[in-house]
C-alpha cells in the first residue's frame, strides 16, 4: 500500500473548480514532482494534502495518507498530522518565516508542540537540526532573526523546520524558485539528501521542468486543475503523450531563431569606467559612514545594431545599472554616452534613443490609462508627436506587430494577460523607434510556453527593426537564445565579457563556471518535439 | 450582494443626511428664525414631529437645516486638508529623503504632536467662534493625515515600473505626480476624505458644543446637544434627536467608507473570490 | 460568581455613595458656585467670584452689607461724619485678631485704602476711592479718613468686597493664603476644584454654627444639575440653569430661594454708532423687544421686568416699562420716521452667561420681526472686555450689571455705551454732592426717568438670583446685594 | 538599538524646539489682554498698567520667549497671571487626575479591544464578528460628550452609584478616587476601544494572511494557537501605534470629558486658560502636552523595536 494515495479529488473555490479528478499515489522514499504553468492547481494539490484550503473550498474526493483519508479528519487530528507526518516547505522564505521570532525558536516550536520537549531539550534538537541542514552555530548563531540571514539561509531554516520530525511527508512547494541558481542547486541537493537519508517521500512543485529532470521519480504534469499525463522521469521525457506536455517540454527548450551578427565597432552605448555607491546605515551615530559598492568601475559597449546579454545573480549590480543608462538615478564616476553624448541630465532628444521593457507585466502600466494612451507615453520625448489619426494608425500597427489587435488599443491593462502585457510594454518601447532597448529580465516573470513567445517575438522584432538591444536575465538559457555577446557581472564587477556562445559554452572565469554548473539541465528533447514555440 | 452591505446601508444613511440637508434650502416644516416662547419644550407630536426646542423652534427642521452646517464644515475641512495636504504629499514623495521630504514630514509630526481638540478650540477661542475658524481649525489637523497618506501611498507608487517607464519616457516628476500617482491615489484618497470627513463631522459637533462652532442662529447639532444638555432630565429629545442624527451620519460615512476600501481596493476584492 | 460578584462591587459602589453624602450633615456645609476665582485678593481683581467665597467669611470691611442690602456695621462699630460730609472718623472694634494671631487696628485700616487708592494699585474699583485725599491714624482704633468733597455713598462703597481690611504682614501671600478678620479662617484650595474653610474660634463677633465649610466649582449647568440632584452639594448659589429649578421644587429635598440681584440685565447698546446714535431708533428696538418673552425662554421665568437701570427692590426704584412696551408695529414706525423702513443691518456681541446668549437670539428673532438684522457673534469675556467694553466696536450687546447702585455709569460718557448727557451728568455731580435722603430719592428716580425715555439702552430685567439648598439648611441669603455668600448665619436644621 | 533610540530622541529635542516657537508665536498674537480681563469693567487704565507691569506684560516678546522656554529647561513653567501661583504646581497637581484618567480609560480601552480584536478576528465572518464590529461601528459614531451625557444620567443621577462628577482626590483612599474617575474614563474609553478593537481585527487579519502564518499552520498549530503565538505580536504595530495616538487624545482629548464631569484636570485647566487669557499658563500646558505626545511616540518608536528585531538595526 502506498504512503500517500489520492483518490478523485475535485476542489472547488465557490463556483471556480481549480483541482478536477486528481489522482495520483506515491510510496516512502519517492520524489514525485508536480509540475504546470501558473494556474495549473499545483499549490492547490499541495495545500489539499495539508487540509490547509481556504475556507470557502468544497473538496470532493479521497485523500488517503497512510491509509486513512484526510478529507474526514477533525481539525485537532490535522493538527497533530502536520508537521510532524506531513511538513511542507514553501516558495518564499523571505516571508515564509515569522519576522519577530528568533530561527532557534521557529524549528524549537515544531518539536515542542508535538513531542512536547522542554523548551530547553528542544533547543538543543533544533541546533543540530540546523546543523543538519547546512547552518552550524558557528555560522549562523541560533538567535538570529530571520531578517539578517539570506534567502538561502531562510529556506534551509524553513526546511529544518518541516524535516525537524522527519515526516513521512515533505511537500516542497517551488521551494527554490526565489533563489538565485547558485543557491537553487544547494536546496535542490539538500532535499535530495534528506529523502536518501530518512526515506521520506517528497512531492516537488515546480513550474521548470529542468528541475524536475534531474530530482524526481516520477512526474505529473497539470493543466488546468487536471493531471493531463503522469509517468516515472526517464519514461516520461523520452515518450510523452500529451500535446500539453510536449508543448511544454518544447517551450523550456526553446531557442528563438536569431542568426548571429557579426558588427563593425561602431559605439551605439558606451560605459566607461561607472561606479555608484549607497550609504550603509551607522551602527552607531559617531561612526564614519561606510558605502556598498553596487557597480564599480564597469566598462562596455554596445554597438549599432548589437544584441548584448548580461547575466548575474541578484544583487549583483544588474538593476542599478539599467537605472544608470536610462539616466534615472545618477552616478558617482565614469561616463555613459550613446552616440556620444551623455545620457546623464540628457535631453529628450538623447532619451528618446533608449526604451526600457521592464520585468513586471502588471507593475508596467498604469491601471488608469487605455493602451493607446500607455503605448504612445514615449511621444512625450518627440517634439512633433503624431496626433490624431496618424497616431492612432501607428499604435495600431506597431500592436498588430507585436501579436495584437489593433481594437486593442481601447482596452484598459486589466483586460489583458502577462504575455500580452509584456507585447504591450515591448510595443511601448518600440513606438518611437528608439536606437537601443533595455530588456530588463523581461520574460523571468513568464510561464515557459508564453515566455517562448516573447522570445521569439523579440527575435522578430530584432530582425525586422534591426533594433539593438541590453538584455538582462538570470536565466543563461535565455540569455544564449536571444544575444551575440554577453557580459557576465558579480558583486558589481564585470568577471567575464565575450561571444555569448563562447562564454556558455567554455568559460573561463570561476564565477561564470559556478553559474553554468549550477543552471539545472533539461535532458535532450525526444523527437517530434520542436526548438519552436507552440503557437 | 453581502460584501457590499456596508457600502448600501452606508450610502444609504450619508444619502438621507444628505437629501435633508439639500432639501432644507427648499423647505423645512417651519421657520427656525421664528422663536414661539409659548411653543417650547413640546414633545415630539403631529404639529412638530421631533418636537420643539427651548425657544419653541422645530426640531425637525432645525436638525435639517443643522445637517447642512455639519456637511458643509466637515466639507471644507477635508477640502482644505486634501487640497494642501496632497500636494505637499505628492511632492514629498518626489524627494524621497531630501530636504523637501524631511521637512514637509517634520511638519507634519509636529502637527500631529500638538493635542488637536485642545489646538482647535485655541484657535477658535482666540480668533473668534464661528464656523470659519472651525472649518480652519479642523482643516489644519487634516493636512497632515492627507499628506502622509498620499507621501506613503506615492512612495510605493514611485517603485512601480510604470513610473519608472514614464520616466524613461522624459516625463518631468511634476508631470508624472499629476498624470500617473494621483489618478491611482484616488480610491484611497475617497476611503480617506470620507473617514476625514465622518471625524469633521465629529469634531464640528464638539467644537459647537462647547460653543465655538457655527454661530446663532445658523443651527448646528453639536450646539442642539449643547442647548439641550440642562434640560435632558425633563426633555430628553432635546439631546436625543441631535445626538442620534449625529450617530447616524458619522455611521453611516465610516460604513460608506469601509464599504468603499473593501469595493475600491482590488488586493481585498480578489482575497474575497 | 461572576455575577454575584459583579453585584457586591455594584452594591459596595452604592453604598458608599450613600454613606458619603449622609455623613455630611449637622456640622459642615458644601456650598457649590459656577465660577471659580482666579486667585483670593478681592481688592486686586474684577472676579466676584472670589467675593463669593470669601466676603464677610475670610474678609470684613469697615462696613458691610446685610443680606437686605442695607450697610452696617462691619469693623468699624461705629463711625462720625464731619458736618461738611468730607471727614468720617471709625470707631474700630477693640480686640480683632487677623487669622494669624496679629491683631488689626488703625494701622491696618490706613495700610488697607491707602493701597487700595495708592498709584501702583491693582484694585478693579479704584474708583470707590478716588474722593479719598487722606488717612490718619489716630489712635489703634480710631481712623480718620478725609475726601475731597463729600460722597453720599462713601460709606456704601467701604462696604465693597475691594475695600476690605487686609494686614502688611501677610499681604505677600494674600493671593494664594488669604489672612483676614472673619468667622472663618481660609484652609486649603485644590485648584480647579474647592476651597475649604473652617471656624475661626477667635472671631469678635457671634460665632458661627458651622464648623467648617467647603466651596465646590462646578462650571458646567449639567454637572450643577447633577451634583446637586445626587446631593453631593448641600447648596448651589447661582444656580446657572434657571430650566431645571422646577424640578428642584417639585422634590421636597430642596429648597429653592429665589431673591434679587443689583444685576440690571440691559441691551446695551452704543450710542455713539450710526443708526444706534438716533433716539427714534433706539426707541423702536426697545418696543421691538418682548421683555417677557426674554424672562421666559432665557431664564425660564425667572427675572423681574425693569424699565430703567435701577434695581426694583430699591426704594427710589420706578417702574417705567411702560415707556416700552412691546409693540412691533410702532416699533416699525419709529423705524420708518428715522428714515429705515427696511430696517437696517447691525451687531450683537454676546458674553458668556446663559442670559446673554439665550436671550441674544430672542432679542435677535425679535428685531428681525420689525426689520432689524442683529448679527450674533459669542465672545469670551475676555473678547468682550477688549472688543465691546474697551474698543466700543459693537452695534448692541446683552449684560448683567451687577455692581451695586450704578446709575451713575451713565454720567460717563467715555463708558462703552457712549451715553453722553450734559443733563444727566449734572445730576450725578449734584447727587454725589447730597447727603439727604429724600433730595437724593428724588434725584435717583429723575436720572432713572432721563435714561430711560433717552432709550439709553434696552432694559430687560433685573437678575435673579436662586439658590438651589438642602430643604435643612436656613440662615442663607436669599438676596444679593452684593456677590456673597455669608455663612456667618448659616446652620442645619434638625 | 542605541543608534536608532539616538536618532529618535534627537527629533524629538528638535520637535520640541519648533513646538514651543508656534506655540508661543500661536498665542502671543492672540487678541485679548489678561490684565483687562482679571480688573473687569469699572478697572481704570493706569490699574490695568500697573497689572500688566507686575505681570511682566510689558516686556518684549523676545525676553518673554526666552524666560518662558529657559525657565522651562529648568522645570519651572513660571507664574499663571490670573492664579498668580506657580504653574509648575498647577499642573502636578492636575497631573495627577488627568494621568490616572488617562491611564485608567487606556487601560479599559485596551482590556475591551484586546479579547474583541481576538475574537473578531478568529472569528472572522461569522455572525459573532458581523456583530461585534456593528457595535464597535456604533462605538466610533458615538461623541464622548454625548455619552457622557447619557452616564451621568443614567448611573449619577437615576441609579446614583456614581457622583456625577467632580474629583474626590486621592487623600481618601486609592478606591473613592478611582470611583470618581470611572464614568469619565468609561466616556472616554468606549469610542477608543472601538477603534482599537476594529484596529486590532485588521491587523489580526492582516497577519493572517502572511505567509508565515502558513508555515506555522503547516507546523500543526491550530487556528488558535497561529493567532496567540505567531499573529498577535506581529499585529502589534499597527495596534502599538493606535495606542499611542490614544494615549495623547486621552490626556488632551479628554477635555470635553473633563467639562462635563467638571474633573479639574490638564483639559480644563487650559480651557478655562484660554477663556480667561492666562496665555503663560496656555502655553506651558500645551507644551507639556506636545512633550507628553512626543515622548510617547517616542516610547511607542522603542516598543516597536522591542517587538519587531527588523528595527534594532534599521535607520
Amino acid at each position: 500500500m502506498s504512503l500517500l494515495y489520492v483518490d478523485q479529488l475535485n476542489i472547488k473555490l465557490g463556483p471556480v473548480s481549480v483541482l478536477k479528478d486528481v489522482s495520483f499515489s506515491l510510496q516512502q522514499g519517492e520524489i514525485l514532482a508536480l509540475t504546470g504553468e501558473s494556474g495549473s492547481g499545483k499549490s492547490m494539490t499541495a495545500l489539499a494534502l495539508m487540509q490547509l484550503l481556504p475556507d470557502i473550498a468544497k473538496t470532493d474526493g479521497r485523500i488517503l495518507f497512510q491509509r486513512e483519508d484526510l478529507t474526514t479528519k477533525t481539525e485537532k487530528e490535522l493538527c497533530k498530522i502536520r508537521g510532524s507526518d506531513i511538513s511542507m516547505v514553501f516558495q518564499e522564505p523571505m516571508t515564509a518565516l515569522n519576522p519577530v521570532k528568533t530561527i532557534s525558536a521557529q524549528v524549537s516550536e515544531t518539536l515542542i508542540l508535538h513531542k512536547g520537549e522542554t523548551p530547553r531539550a528542544a533547543r538543543e534538537k533544533a541546533q543540530s537540526i540546523l546543523h543538519k541542514v547546512g547552518l552550524p552555530p558557528s555560522v549562523v548563531p541560533m538567535g538570529r532573526f530571520p531578517h539578517e540571514l539570506s534567502g538561502g539561509q531562510r529556506q534551509r531554516v524553513v526546511i529544518a523546520i518541516a524535516v525537524a520530525l522527519t515526516p513521512s511527508l515533505l511537500i516542497a512547494d517551488e521551494p527554490t524558485t526565489a533563489l538565485d541558481v547558485t543557491t537553487q542547486a544547494q536546496i535542490l541537493a539538500l532535499l535530495k539528501s534528506l529523502v536518501k537519508e530518512t526515506n521520506m517521500a517528497m512531492i516537488l512543485i515546480t513550474h521548470d521542468l529542468a528541475v524536475v529532470a534531474n530530482m524526481a521519480d516520477n512526474i505529473a504534469i497539470m493543466q488546468h486543475g487536471k493531471i493531463v499525463e503522469m509517468a516515472p522521469t526517464q519514461t516520461l521525457f523520452s515518450q510523452m503523450h500529451h500535446p500539453y506536455t510536449k508543448s511544454l517540454f518544447a517551450a523550456s527548450g526553446h531557442t528563438v531563431n536569431l542568426p548571429y551578427k557579426a558588427v563593425n565597432a561602431d559605439n551605439l552605448l558606451k560605459v566607461t569606467h561607472i561606479s555608484r555607491q549607497y550609504r550603509l546605515p551607522r551602527k552607531h551615530p559617531f561612526e564614519a559612514t561606510k558605502y556598498a559598492r553596487a557597480v564599480s568601475d564597469v566598462s562596455f559597449s554596445i554597438d549599432h545594431g548589437e544584441r548584448l546579454g548580461l547575466v548575474g545573480e541578484s544583487g549583483c549590480g544588474k538593476s542599478t545599472l539599467t537605472r544608470a543608462i536610462l539616466g534615472l538615478d545618477p552616478i558617482e564616476k565614469g561616463t555613459i554616452t550613446l552616440n556620444g553624448r551623455d545620457v546623464q541630465n540628457a535631453k529628450a532628444d538623447v532619451r528618446r534613443d533608449i526604451q526600457v521593457v521592464f520585468q513586471d507585466p502588471y507593475g508596467s502600466f498604469n491601471p488608469r490609462h487605455k493602451v493607446s494612451r500607455l503605448v504612445c507615453e514615449p511621444y512625450h520625448l518627440l517634439p512633433n508627436a503624431p496626433s490624431g489619426r496618424v497616431a492612432d494608425d501607428k499604435i495600431s500597427r506597431l500592436l498588430e506587430d507585436v501579436g495584437l489587435s489593433s481594437t486593442d488599443k481601447d482596452k484598459y491593462i486589466h483586460e489583458f494577460s502577462g504575455g500580452q502585457r509584456q507585447r504591450i510594454a515591448i510595443a511601448r518601447a518600440l513606438i518611437i523607434r528608439p536606437k537601443l532597448v533595455i530588456f530588463d529580465e523581461a520574460v523571468s516573470a513568464l510561464d515557459v510556453t508564453v515566455r517562448a513567445q516573447i522570445l521569439d517575438l523579440i527575435a522578430k522584432l530584432a530582425a525586422e527593426y534591426g533594433l539593438s538591444y541590453l538584455f538582462i536575465s538570470h536565466d543563461l538559457a535565455v540569455v544564449r537564445s536571444v544575444t551575440d555577446r554577453c557580459l557576465v557581472m558579480r558583486d558589481g564587477q564585470i568577471v567575464e565579457t565575450g561571444r555569448t556562445k563562447d562564454i556558455l559554452d567554455n568559460p573561463t572565469h570561476d564565477y561564470t563556471k559556478k553559474l553554468i554548473n549550477a543552471a539545472p539541465k533539461l535532458p535532450a528533447l525526444p523527437k517530434g518535439i520542436t526548438a519552436h514555440a507552440p503557437s | 450582494m453581502r460584501q457590499y452591505r456596508s457600502l448600501i446601508i452606508g450610502t444609504f444613511l450619508s444619502l438621507i443626511v444628505l437629501i435633508a440637508a439639500t432639501f432644507s434650502f427648499v423647505w423645512i416644516p417651519y421657520d427656525i428664525m421664528q422663536l414661539s416662547i409659548p411653543d417650547k419644550l413640546q414633545t415630539p407630536n403631529w404639529d412638530h414631529f421631533l418636537g420643539t426646542d427651548h425657544f419653541g423652534r422645530d426640531i425637525l427642521s432645525m436638525i435639517m437645516v443643522g445637517a447642512r452646517t455639519s456637511l458643509a464644515v466637515a466639507l471644507l475641512a477635508v477640502g482644505i486638508g486634501m487640497g494642501i495636504g496632497v500636494p505637499l504629499g505628492l511632492a514629498a514623495a518626489t524627494r524621497r529623503g531630501a530636504f523637501l521630504d524631511e521637512v514637509i514630514m517634520r511638519t507634519n509630526d509636529l502637527i500631529f504632536a500638538f493635542p488637536s481638540l485642545v489646538i482647535a478650540i485655541l484657535i477658535t477661542a482666540l480668533f473668534g467662534a464661528g464656523a470659519m475658524n472651525a472649518i480652519i481649525a479642523i482643516g489644519i489637523f487634516n493636512i497632515p493625515v492627507f499628506a502622509r497618506v498620499s507621501r506613503g501611498a506615492a512612495l510605493s507608487l514611485w517603485q512601480k515600473e510604470f513610473i519608472l517607464a514614464a520616466r524613461v519616457s522624459g516625463k518631468s516628476k511634476l508631470r508624472i505626480s499629476v498624470e500617473h500617482i494621483l489618478p491611482n491615489l484616488t480610491n484611497l484618497l475617497i476611503v480617506q476624505g470620507t473617514i476625514q470627513f465622518s471625524l469633521g463631522i465629529l469634531a464640528e459637533a464638539g467644537l459647537s458644543y462647547v460653543g465655538l462652532g457655527a454661530q446663532p442662529p445658523t443651527p448646528s447639532w453639536g450646539r442642539m446637544l449643547a442647548d439641550a444638555q440642562t434640560m435632558v432630565s425633563f426633555a430628553p429629545h432635546l439631546a436625543l434627536i441631535p445626538g442620534s442624527a449625529i450617530i447616524l451620519t458619522v455611521l453611516g460615512l465610516n460604513l460608506m467608507g469601509d464599504g468603499l476600501r473593501d469595493a475600491l481596493d482590488p488586493k481585498l476584492r480578489k482575497s474575497r473570490q | 460568581m461572576i455575577k454575584s460578584k459583579k453585584y457586591i462591587a455594584a452594591t459596595a459602589i452604592a453604598l458608599t455613595a450613600v454613606a458619603s453624602t449622609s455623613f455630611a450633615a449637622s456640622s459642615d456645609i458644601t456650598v457649590a458656585m459656577q465660577l471659580e476665582p482666579p486667585h483670593l485678593d478681592p481688592t486686586s481683581a474684577a472676579a466676584g467670584a472670589i467675593d463669593s467665597v470669601l466676603y464677610s467669611n475670610v474678609f470684613e470691611g469697615l462696613t458691610r452689607f446685610a443680606s437686605d442690602g442695607a450697610i452696617i456695621a462691619g469693623l468699624a462699630k461705629s463711625w462720625d461724619i464731619s458736618a461738611e460730609g468730607t471727614e468720617y472718623t471709625f470707631h474700630l472694634r477693640a480686640g480683632v485678631q487677623f487669622h494669624d494671631g496679629t491683631g488689626m487696628d488703625a494701622e491696618d485700616v490706613k495700610f488697607s485704602l491707602d493701597r487700595a487708592r495708592s498709584e501702583d494699585s491693582t484694585n478693579a474699583q479704584k474708583a470707590l476711592f478716588s474722593g479719598i485725599t487722606d488717612v490718619a491714624v489716630v489712635d489703634s482704633t480710631t481712623v480718620k479718613v478725609t475726601l475731597d468733597k463729600p460722597n453720599g455713598s462713601f460709606l456704601f462703597n467701604m462696604a465693597w468686597g475691594d475695600a476690605v481690611i487686609v494686614a502688611p504682614e501677610s499681604i505677600e501671600g494674600i493671593k494664594n493664603n488669604p489672612v483676614g478678620t472673619g468667622a472663618f479662617k481660609f484652609q486649603n484650595w485644590v485648584q480647579g476644584d474647592r476651597i475649604e474653610l473652617a471656624r475661626n474660634d477667635n472671631y469678635w463677633g457671634s460665632a458661627p454654627a458651622l464648623e467648617s465649610a467647603t466651596f465646590k466649582f462646578i462650571s458646567d449647568p449639567t454637572a450643577a444639575f447633577a451634583a446637586v440632584m445626587a446631593q453631593d452639594v448641600d447648596v448651589f448659589t447661582g444656580f446657572p440653569a434657571p430650566e431645571n429649578l422646577p424640578q428642584f421644587e417639585a422634590d421636597a429635598r430642596f429648597q429653592v430661594l429665589e431673591g434679587s440681584t443689583e444685576g440690571e440685565t440691559i441691551l446695551s447698546t452704543n450710542n455713539k454708532m450710526p443708526p444706534l446714535d438716533n433716539v427714534k431708533v433706539r426707541k423702536a428696538i426697545a418696543h421691538a423687544i418682548d421683555r417677557q418673552a426674554i424672562i421666559d425662554g432665557a431664564m425660564f421665568g425667572y427675572g423681574t421686568p425693569i424699565g430703567t437701570h435701577f434695581a426694583p427692590h430699591h426704594p427710589d426704584y420706578v417702574d417705567l416699562t411702560g415707556n416700552s412696551q412691546h409693540d412691533p408695529e410702532l416699533a416699525k414706525k419709529l423705524l420708518a420716521q428715522a428714515g429705515f423702513p427696511n430696517g437696517f443691518e447691525t451687531t450683537l456681541k454676546l458674553p458668556p452667561p446663559s442670559y446673554a446668549r439665550r436671550g441674544g437670539e430672542i432679542i435677535a428673532s425679535q428685531l428681525r420681526a420689525v426689520g432689524i438684522r442683529a448679527k450674533i457673534s459669542n465672545l469670551e469675556w475676555a473678547q468682550w472686555l477688549e472688543q465691546v467694553f474697551r474698543g466700543k466696536d459693537y452695534g448692541l450687546s446683552i449684560v448683567s450689571h451687577t455692581e451695586p447702585m450704578d446709575i451713575g455709569i451713565y454720567a460717563r460718557p467715555e463708558y462703552y455705551f457712549q451715553y453722553d448727557n450734559p443733563e444727566f451728568q449734572a445730576l450725578m455731580t449734584d447727587l454725589s454732592a447730597t447727603t439727604d435722603t429724600a433730595m437724593r430719592s428724588e434725584m435717583l428716580k429723575k436720572a432713572q426717568n432721563i435714561i430711560s425715555e433717552d432709550y439709553v439702552n434696552g432694559y430687560l430685567f433685573e437678575l435673579a438670583f436662586t439658590t438651589v439648598a438642602d430643604a435643612k439648611v436656613q440662615g442663607l441669603w436669599k438676596n444679593s446685594p452684593t456677590q456673597a455668600t455669608d455663612l456667618t448665619g448659616v446652620s442645619w436644621l434638625d | 538599538m542605541l543608534q536608532y533610540a539616538f536618532k529618535r530622541a534627537l527629533s524629538l529635542c528638535l520637535s520640541l524646539c519648533l513646538a514651543s516657537v508656534v506655540i508661543f508665536a500661536v498665542v502671543e498674537i492672540a487678541p485679548g489682554d489678561p490684565a483687562s480681563f482679571m480688573l473687569g469693567i469699572n478697572a481704570q487704565p493706569d490699574t490695568i498698567a500697573a497689572l500688566r507691569a507686575e505681570l511682566g506684560l510689558d516686556q518684549g516678546k523676545f525676553v518673554r520667549y526666552l524666560e518662558w522656554t529657559g525657565g522651562m529647561l529648568r522645570g519651572d513653567f513660571g507664574t499663571s497671571y490670573t492664579y498668580r501661583s506657580s504653574i509648575t504646581d498647577m499642573i502636578a497637581e492636575r497631573m495627577w487626575i488627568s494621568l490616572p484618567l488617562a491611564l485608567y480609560a487606556l487601560a479599559l480601552s485596551t482590556l475591551i479591544a484586546f479579547p474583541v480584536g481576538l475574537y473578531a478576528a478568529s472569528t472572522r465572518g461569522a455572525p459573532g464578528d458581523v456583530a461585534v464590529m456593528g457595535v464597535t461601528q456604533l462605538g466610533i459614531a458615538i461623541p464622548n460628550f454625548w455619552f457622557a451625557m447619557l452616564l451621568v444620567m443614567i448611573f449619577a443621577i437615576k441609579l446614583r452609584w456614581f457622583s456625577a462628577g467632580g474629583f474626590a482626590g486621592w487623600d481618601d483612599g486609592l478606591f473613592i478616587g478611582v470611583k470618581s474617575l470611572t464614568l469619565p474614563a468609561i466616556a472616554l474609553a468606549l469610542p477608543q476601544a472601538s477603534i482599537l478593537s476594529r484596529v486590532m481585527r485588521s491587523a489580526l487579519i492582516e497577519t493572517l494572511s502572511e505567509d508565515y502564518i502558513r508555515t506555522a499552520r503547516a507546523k500543526g498549530l491550530s487556528r488558535q494557537a497561529v493567532l496567540w503565538r505567531h499573529a498577535l505580536r506581529n499585529a502589534m504595530i499597527p495596534v502599538l501605534t493606535i495606542i499611542g495616538l490614544q494615549f495623547s487624545f486621552l490626556m488632551a482629548g479628554a477635555i470635553i470629558i473633563e467639562q462635563v464631569f467638571f474633573l479639574p484636570g490638564l483639559g480644563r485647566l487650559v480651557f478655562q486658560a484660554i477663556t480667561q487669557r492666562d496665555l503663560i499658563v496656555v502655553e506651558s500646558v500645551v507644551m507639556l502636552l506636545v512633550f507628553a505626545v512626543i515622548s510617547v511616540n517616542f516610547i511607542i518608536d522603542l516598543a516597536y523595536a522591542a517587538v519587531d528585531p527588523r528595527l534594532r538595526h534599521g535607520p
